[in-house]
């Protein structure tokens, strides 16, 4: 397992200096009465990958959806650049810069891929065709299948045109809603490491994983959701191997499996050359 | 074989141990004929204009043990679920269940033969509430018969076991405390929770689950793999289509691979997950290479060669 | 302006056979549509099959309770014939089946290809077919006073057929409270949500709806009975505002409850008079004559009914949670 | 006018004198009616007036091409002396009998003009007379050999176009070429004036099928956009079509104006529903189930302001009446013309808007799902809005052109539309607009072409079972697509 | 307050109370209206209504009956799409204790109240009712609207008469098109002529507005003539096809249910000459336009004059019935219908002064009816009735020919 870590770019984003995204104790929620945000806080900085993690129903998703101008923020305050953005259309945030790729529901069913992909840049229509190729750049496997309507993708398929979609326009702020789920492992990674480099390139992101070990290591900083409140937050690596974080939502099971895999090989390399039988 | 020894359940039935054992002394090519195959397919195919989605020449899953199909993404996997259940219908091909031919059967009867699914795109019932839910998902309810069901007496004693049980699966998975929400409500990872548990109540004979793991958090999914492995323990195969490797290993006693369509690689996991061309089409040699890597980043890093790799693979594999 | 007559015509509607009718039609419809989802335009079509059954098999002298009979197998069959090809079309498709059917029977009940039996666009005489139904009451003939209401006992529009109809109503009241509360019901209701997921759970869906349907349009035709027995056989007295009337009454009163329908089928005919009654005693004859404040009368009433949806959306008895999980 | 008095040889003084008295009377009778306006007075309709104590028997005899033929002489024989009469220069010819009876009438066939005999062979009939009322008998003449054709002409399809046709009369071949007007004579299928009936009930249908596909593709848009099925849009198509009448009519503009008056009124209205009604509805989250309930309390609400406002008569958008043009073998008015035209032109406009460009496509995701259409920074309120607005100005300029084409626009003329509409766009799968145009274009077809074989009153009836069973084989429409399951 | 006395249409014990406690000797007189105000139907209402407040009108001016007003509920009968609508506001007319319900214009929709009406004692009177399986349907049941027989007969001998041996028939399925279409086609049949169209199976649908096909069709079968058998709802429509596709409208014939001034200026207005020579036949014996100005004089707006004078009838005879009988109840009226119509005989009179002053002076009296309807049958059906032919000129409206007495044969 490699061990290397660059303290240089967690702390990229100048702590101190002011955040770009910041949420304030939100309270929020969706049936009258019923609060699922219990006063959650939030701060992304300039260029900055902050990851969230926790249990099914923490208020991760709707954390996400507050931000966005999709759920109704009952109290507390949500700036963007310093200017209070609570409850803001979500079409005047896309215009300042802000993507958003939520969770479920990510595509166009019967609009074609390329449907899907121009709506991305709906708002700047003139930069379709350069953008397009760029994405279709990073997905080439949606290159050929252009003209299929989105509805018949299989899942993993989807997931991607749900990422390219919100990667048309080149937000400055991106929201991501569990953009791995339903990727095969290499197609995962590749969304990770697409995910870092695009923030090196400057956007700021916000990304929401299950897939939590993965999460913790590409970001600067995280935050564990528990309840609709902070449980706890830090950068990535220390959370990953707190053992409380571990215990109560990262589980044993990759260490456990690597573990018994290391045994079972018997030393430590991973590239058997041996079976080769397809 | 066992993937991984402590696992074996000191309470397996016995038959239970004797088919996972059975998968020793396989060949491991694709489509071998098991000594004790539950689902039988043959020559299933399914195009959408003119793109072979499922062109499975012959396959079989074991009884009594945990097989996962894994498989890069539009394989062909959810579509096979698809055509097994009855939910969609194959160009050609026949299949059987048990011994039972499935061809044509709809989709209610296969369910009730005791082959149930889950979908990868959940389906929760969204007015109604997650204890309804489950209770759905329950068989052998006189109930549901019209007449019957105007008499009470005659249902309750059912209904009654029915609510026990799905209470328990329920605790299991964690979604007790949400028994009398509306589905509607749940969160994304809750409903996969929730159609699982609903996939159980009925006690299939084969439980296929399409990615029962996604947006689960792996805290929870680590508990509920001990569940799944006490479900095979007690008799119940499972099929499952998952795309977290450490889910595959920790749990599968085999593994069926997809691409395009057809069955290309298929034996015991660790086999199957070393198998070089399975790791360029599908794994990624480094899969648990720590991502924070910043010389992973460099435009044509090694993540980016797999990457094409795997595009290409896809591309030249399949025959 | 007299409020006492205009309250007594209110009430007398509220109790009429034409709330009876619309109130068993629209219980009917719960079934289709509060509990099983489907979306059942053409209920005025099994209405009026019922009625013709009714009729038809009492004019060709056949005892009350086979010409019941006659209407439910008329409504069961119509059901089949319907819900078998259609019912695995997805909602608005559904819809626009059943209204059509329902339309082709009123069609064809009026065209002159079928007037020896349905009478053309002549429909069918209430003194031909009401007798046996009055027949059938063990009360004494002539006309009975309750309180400011003044009815025949027997005869057409008469407190027997009130007396019958009331306990038609309560009767489908009890089935669907028993229905909804049980297995079969929460089938039903899952297959509302979404039917694959009920299909992957082993129920046969098919059959669940074709029940549903059949149980509903039974439902239905016994409303037309009663419709007919206080009227005439019209086929375009069952007709498409039927349907639209049905569907107001339901959701006015909510849908997926057990009640709800009665109190609308109430509410929607009490309302219509007291609107119409109160525009015709409250406006001037300067303002609007007589004839603008009928038409009036009915601008009214729709738009009372889009406020009612507006300001009360899940119905009157309706859940306001279940609005709140957004389907779409 | 060809008067031909043929006298035969050895004709009674008395016929004479019957024959210039009626000459003399018609004469007088003449004028009269000649300006147009019959007098007031009971006894200038013709030789007998039947009265309280009078009866009379009557009739009018015509040669095989139409014109009167006159002087042929009939007897009638009952109670009393045989009566003699004989037809006038109109070929009208009338007894008073002296009291109520049977009466045999007799032709005398050597009276006919020349070439001509009675067409069924028959030259005698009988007629029961009755005080007070004027009895007729019919003797109608064909050429030799021609007959049979019309007195078994009952049956409307074998059509009576013997050498009889050319009496479908004057005015008719006036607007026809010369030519056409003959050549149909015996040719089963020939339409009224000379035209192709198969011909003609197809381009009927295609017109009634374009008209109904722009009526109802605003319709398919809300749906479209919102899941919405709006039962009140029948009643933006008559908005259309009243608005369009009140400008002519009352406000005296222009046709081209009104029409544009229309569609404005029409977008406005679609405007207006939109902010005022859906609008709130959808901010409330308000199921789409009950929004219909809402469109159809909307529809009773428009319907009943229709008939406050305008009565209940059916209105024309126009009083002129143009005649038809015949172009080769079919016939269509030059306002079914244009009203084709332009309903063409707008539903080719709206497919290529919604396919080609991208608020067309806007339009689709918005329907697909609207939370991430906000997410993708479109604007989903100003969309629906312009869909609300877009819809009810199609709906209105389909009410015109429908007025126009059908020459009157009523209270009801779209609710009774409605129906028709739904199955339109349902057929050609729901959301799809040119499935709507084909759906429609066959619901007109079949709503033509069925008088072919069924009754008239099924022709809506065979549109819908056509719909059934299209449905039944293609659940989703014929352009709809269908869902992925899993 | 019970009362479940014997209810057969002679005891008159349940009413025995309210003839008392009226004012006069007989207490008063209220009638309702049952008439279409909205609904599909809605544009014949107005000069039902004109005629029946015109004949309230005449009879109130002139001291009223029993020396008390008439009283009149108006009530909408809407069409029978709407049926719920005329079932309620005939329960609201019955609780409104009134003796005579004028209406309604649909038969459809009386089938659908007659029942609750007549079966409450109360006169009902349809002015349009034209439907023959109405006939003698209930003691307390009548009509002044012409029967089709009559009408039928004179206009299909009007056709013949003018030699036309192929006619055409355009005709909507209603009892109202039907019947008319089924006595001129005997007549015509009778006659040696043919219907080329128009024949069973031909009706188009009552709500059709397009009706190019059928007009095409109608005249591909060359018809030497054309009768419209439809309301005024799509006469209008008809006609504009006809002219549009080169029919001779000289040759095209009307009758009450569309008969109608169409005129050269408004909604109803064709361009002048159209109609030039169509004819028409309407019920009446007398020249209209006396009784037409005297309706406008109540309704300043009516155009179209259908069934007023039926339902001006309908209200005096049914105010007279209740004169002779003595007293405000339906029985009394009832009973007395058929005697004031002059079914007995009597001293002929017209109008209400003239009427209502013989009956006053004990006298047996035959009301003229204004529709020119002769006296009840033994079915509660006009015995007989003249009918005017009516001829249009250049401006589209009608001038009067002559007119027919024709009896309704016994049934
Ligand atoms: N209804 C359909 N119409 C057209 N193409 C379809 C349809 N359903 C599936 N496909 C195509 O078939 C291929 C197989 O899809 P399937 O959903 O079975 O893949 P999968 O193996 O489950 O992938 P994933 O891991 O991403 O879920 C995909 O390329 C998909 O686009
Ligand atoms: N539309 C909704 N209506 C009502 N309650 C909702 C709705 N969506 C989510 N909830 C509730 O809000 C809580 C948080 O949901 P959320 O989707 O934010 O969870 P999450 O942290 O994203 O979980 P997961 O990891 O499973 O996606 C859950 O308990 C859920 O029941
Ligand atoms: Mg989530
Ligand atoms: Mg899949």
């Amino acid at each position: 397992m490699s061990t290397v870590i660059d303290l240089s770019i967690v702390h990229r984003g100048a702590p101190g200096g002011e955040p770009l995204l910041r949420a304030d104790n939100l309270v929020a929620g969706y049936l009258p009465g019923v609060n699922i945000l219990q006063g959650c806080s939030l701060v992304l900085h300039p260029g900055e990958l902050v990851g969230i993690i926790g249990p099914n129903g923490a208020g991760k998703s709707t954390l996400l959806k507050a931000l966005f101008g999709l759920v109704n923020v009952r109290s507390g305050t949500l700036t963007l650049d310093g200017e209070d953005i609570t409850n803001l259309r979500a079409d005047v945030l896309v215009r300042r810069g802000v993507g958003f790729v939520p969770q479920t529901n990510n595509v166009f069913p019967t609009l074609t891929i390329e449907e899907n992909l121009q709506m991305g840049v709906y708002q700047t229509p003139a930069v379709f065709k350069e953008r397009l190729e760029v994405v279709l750049d990073l997905f080439p496997e949606l290159t050929k299948r252009r003209k299929q309507a989105a509805g018949a993708l299989s899942g993993g398929e989807r997931q991607m045109v749900a990422m390219a979609r919100a990667l048309m326009p080149e937000p400055s702020v991106l929201l991501l809603d569990e953009p791995s789920a339903g990727l095969s492992p290499v197609r995962q990674d590749e969304a990770f490491l697409r995910t870092r480099r695009i923030n090196r390139a400057g956007v700021s992101v916000v990304i929401v994983e299950q897939n939590a070990r993965r999460c913790l290591q590409i970001c600067d900083r995280a935050y564990v959701l528990d309840q609709g409140r902070n449980a706890y937050s830090g950068p990535g690596r220390e959370l990953m191997n707190d053992p409380k974080v571990i215990e109560l939502y990262l589980g044993t099971l990759a260490t456990d499996v690597d573990a018994a895999r290391a045994t079972a090989d018997g030393d430590g390399d991973s590239h058997p050359t041996d079976a080769k039988d397809a | 074989m066992s993937a991984d020894p402590q696992l074996a359940g000191s309470h397996a039935l016995p038959e239970v141990a004797e088919a996972r054992a059975a998968l020793a002394a396989l060949d491991q090519v694709p489509g071998v004929a098991k000594p004790d195959p539950m689902l039988v397919a043959d020559g299933v195919q399914r195009t959408f204009g003119g793109v072979h989605a499922v062109d499975v020449a012959h396959l079989e899953v074991q009884r009594h043990v945990i097989t996962a199909l894994i498989g890069p993404n539009g394989a062909g996997k959810t579509t096979f679920f698809n055509l097994m259940t009855g939910f969609d219908k194959p160009d050609s091909g026949h299949w059987t269940f048990d011994g039972v031919s499935l061809a044509g059967v709809p989709a209610s009867r296969v369910s009730r033969s005791g082959m149930v699914r889950t979908f990868q795109l959940t389906k929760a019932l969204s007015r109604m509430t997650v204890l309804e839910n489950m209770r759905l998902g329950a068989g052998s309810q006189p109930g549901e018969r019209m007449l019957t069901a105007l008499v009470r007496p005659l249902w309750v004693a059912r209904e009654r076991e029915i609510t026990d049980k799905a209470m328990d699966l329920l605790a299991r998975f964690k979604l007790d405390t949400k028994k009398d929400d509306f589905a509607g409500s749940l969160s994304g990872g809750q409903r996969k929770l929730l159609e699982m548990a609903r996939a159980l109540m009925s006690d299939p004979k084969l439980v296929m689950l399409d990615e029962p793991m996604a947006g689960v958090n792996p805290a929870l999914t680590q508990s509920l793999l001990g569940h799944i492995i006490e479900l095979r323990d007690e008799g119940t195969t499972v099929l499952f289509v998952e795309h977290d490797m450490h889910m595959v290993r920790h749990i599968s006693d085999w593994v069926v691979v997809m691409a395009q369509g057809k069955v290309v690689a298929e034996g015991p996991p660790k086999q199957v997950m070393d198998d070089q061309a399975v790791i360029d089409a599908y794994l990624g040699a480094h899969h648990d290479t720590d991502l924070g890597d910043d010389s992973l980043l460099d435009e044509g890093g090694r993540i980016d060669a797999e990457a094409d790799a795997e595009s290409e693979a896809e591309l030249e594999e399949p025959k | 302006m007299d409020f006492g007559s205009l309250f007594t015509n209110v009430v007398a509607e509220m109790i009429g056979p034409t709330a009876i009718a619309y109130a068993l039609a629209a219980i009917g419809l719960n079934i289709h549509f509060g509990l099983t989802g489907l979306i059942n335009m053409g209920q005025a079509g099994f209405m009026l099959l019922g009625a013709y059954g009714f009729a038809i098999s009492t004019i060709a002298g056949w005892p009350v309770w086979a010409a019941v009979l006659v209407a439910i197998a008329a409504a069961v069959v119509f059901a089949l014939l319907l819900g078998i090809p259609t019912l695995k079309l997805r909602g608005d498709y559904l819809a626009i089946v059943t209204i059509a059917a329902a339309e082709i029977i009123r069609i064809v009940g009026r065209s002159t290809s079928l007037s020896s039996f349905t009478g053309g666009s002549n429909g069918l005489l209430g003194n031909s077919f009401k007798e046996s139904f009055s027949g059938a009451s063990p009360f004494p003939d002539g006309r009975f006073s309750l309180g400011p209401f003044t009815y025949s006992m027997n005869d057409s529009n008469s407190w027997w057929l009130r007396i019958v109809g009331w306990a038609l109503v309560a009767l489908a009241c009890l089935l669907v409270y028993l229905l909804m509360r049980s297995p079969w019901g929460r089938v039903l209701k899952g297959i509302r949500e979404d039917e694959d997921a009920v299909r992957s759970l082993g129920k046969n869906v098919y059959g669940y709806k074709l029940q549903a349907l059949v149980t509903g349009g039974v439902l239905g035709a016994l409303g037309g009975i009663v419709f007919t027995l206080a009227s005439s056989v019209q086929p375009d007295s069952l007709g498409r505002p039927v349907t639209f009337n049905t569907w107001t009454i339901l959701l006015l009163g909510g849908a997926a409850t057990v009640f709800g329908p009665v109190l609308g089928s109430l509410l929607f005919w009490g309302a219509l008079i007291l609107v119409r009654g109160l525009l015709r005693g409250l406006v001037p004859e300067t303002i609007l004559s007589t004839q603008q404040v009928e038409q009036a009368g009915w601008v009214l009433v729709g738009i009372t009914l889009m406020l009612l949806i507006v300001f009360r959306p899940q119905g009157l008895l309706g859940d306001k949670k279940e609005l709140a999980i957004n389907v779409r | 006018m060809p008067v031909q008095v043929i006298a035969p040889p050895g004709a009674h003084v008395r016929r004479r004198l019957v024959l210039l008295v009626l000459a003399l009377l018609t004469a007088l009778a003449l004028p009269l009616l000649a300006s147009g306006v019959a007098p007031a007075r009971a006894d200038s309709a013709g030789p007998c007036t039947p009265a309280a104590d009078v009866a009379c028997i009557g009739g009018t005899i015509r040669t095989a091409a139409g014109d009167p033929a006159v002087g042929v002489v009939l007897t009638i024989e009952g109670s009393g002396d045989p009566i003699t009469a004989t037809t006038d220069d109109t070929g009208r010819w009338s007894a008073q009998v002296p009291e109520a009876g049977e009466y045999t009438v007799t032709l005398d066939v050597a009276t006919l003009p020349a070439g001509e005999s009675p067409r069924d062979g028959t030259t005698t009939r009988t007629v029961t007379a009755e005080l007070g009322k004027t009895k007729g008998a019919l003797f109608p003449l064909g050429a030799a050999g021609a007959g049979g054709g019309a007195t078994s002409g009952a049956t409307p399809t074998a059509s009576a176009s013997t050498d009889d046709s050319a009496s479908a009369d004057a005015s008719a071949a006036a607007t026809v070429p010369p030519g056409s007007a003959t050549d149909e004579t015996g040719s089963g299928e020939t339409g009224g004036a000379g035209t192709n009936r198969v011909l003609q009930l197809i381009l009927a249908g295609i017109i009634f099928g374009t008209l109904l596909a722009l009526a109802a593709v605003g319709a398919n848009l809300i749906y479209g956009t919102t899941g919405l099925s709006n039962f009140a849009h029948g009643d933006l198509v008559t908005l259309g079509g009243l608005i369009a009448f009140a400008s002519v009519q009352w406000w005296h503009l222009p046709v081209g104006v009104a029409i544009l008056v229309a569609v404005v009124a029409g977008g406005a209205a679609g405007w207006l529903l939109n902010a005022g009604i859906f609008a709130p509805l959808r901010r409330k989250r308000i199921g789409i189930t009950q929004q219909m309930i809402v469109t159809i309390g909307l529809a009773l609400a428009l319907l009943s302001t229709y008939m406050l406002f305008f009565g209940a008569n059916p209105l024309p958008i126009v009083r002129t009446i143009s005649t038809r043009l015949t172009i080769g073998p079919v016939q269509i008015s030059e306002q079914s013309l244009w009203s084709l035209l332009i309903a063409g032109v707008v539903l080719g406009a709206v497919a290529w808007i919604l396919q080609g460009t991208r608020v067309g496509r806007a339009t689709r995701a918005v329907a697909d799902n609207p939370a991430l259409a906000a997410a993708s920074g479109i604007k989903v309120e100003s969309i629906i809005r312009g869909v609300w607005i877009t819809a009810g100005a199609l709906a209105a300029l389909g009410g015109v052109l429908v007025g126009l084409y059908l020459s009157t626009i009523r209270f009801n003329t779209g609710s009774a539309l409605l129906l028709l509409m739904f199955a339109a766009i349902t057929l050609g799968g729901l959301g799809s607009p040119l499935g709507g145009l084909i759906g429609a274009l066959i619901i007109g077809l079949v709503v033509e072409l069925s008088t072919l074989v069924l009754p008239n009153d099924m022709r809506y009836a065979s549109a819908l079972v056509i719909l059934i069973v299209v449905l039944l084989v293609r659940p989703q429409g014929i352009l709809g697509r269908a869902e992925r399951i899993g | 307050a019970c009362s479940s006395g014997g209810g057969d249409s002679e005891s008159t014990a349940g009413s025995d109370g309210t003839s008392a406690g009226g004012s006069g000797e007989g207490g008063q007189l209220h009638f309702g209206t049952f008439l279409p105000v909205t609904g599909s139907l809605a544009q014949l209402g107005p000069p039902e209504i004109a005629g029946v407040k015109l004949a309230i009108d005449e009879i109130n001016s002139a001291g009223g009956v029993f020396g008390s007003d008439i009283e009149l509920t108006e009530t909408d009968s809407s069409d029978a799409d709407n049926a719920a609508v005329g079932i309620a506001a005939a329960q609201e007319l019955i609780n409104a204790d009134v003796q005579v319900v004028i209406g309604a214009a649909s038969s459809s929709v009386t089938k659908n109240v007659v029942d609750d009406i007549t079966g409450a004692g109360i006169v009902q009177i349809s002015p349009a009712n034209t439907d023959t399986s109405l006939s003698g349907y209930s003691d307390f049941y009548f009509r002044t609207a012409p029967p089709d027989t009559v009408q039928g007969d004179v206009l299909g001998n009007l056709i013949v008469g003018d030699g036309a041996s192929n006619v055409a028939v355009l005709v909507f399925n209603e009892s109202y098109g039907i019947s008319l279409r089924d006595v001129v086609q005997g007549v015509v049949e009778d006659a040696g002529g043919a219907i080329t169209y128009g024949n069973a199976g031909q009706e188009f649908d009552p709500t059709e507005t397009n009706f190019g096909t059928i007009v095409s069709d109608a005249l591909a079968t060359q018809p030497d003539a054309v009768v419209i058998l439809t309301f005024t709802t799509q006469t209008p429509t008809i006609v504009r096809e006809l002219a549009a596709q080169g029919w001779d409208m000289s040759k095209t014939y009307f009758v009450d249910g569309n008969l109608q001034n169409f005129g050269t200026e408004g909604e109803t207005g064709f361009p002048a000459g159209t109609l030039t020579g169509a004819q028409g036949t309407l019920p009446g014996a007398f020249p209209a336009q006396e009784f037409q100005d005297r309706m406008k004089g109540i309704d300043p707006d009516l155009k179209d004059f259908s069934y007023g004078p039926e339902s001006y009838d309908a209200t005096m005879l049914a105010a007279l019935a209740a004169l002779k009988g003595g007293e405000a109840t339906g029985e009394a009226i009832q009973a007395n219908m058929a005697a004031v119509s002059g079914a007995d005989g009597g001293t002929e009179c017209t109008g209400w002064e003239e009427c209502s002053g013989l009956i006053e002076d004990g006298e047996d009296i035959a009301y003229q009816a204004v529709s020119g309807v002769g006296p009840f049958n033994e079915a509660n059906d006009p015995s007989s009735a003249f009918i005017g032919v009516y001829q249009f000129g250049e401006d589209n409206t009608y001038t009067f020919v002559r007119s027919e007495e024709g009896e309704v044969p016994a049934s």
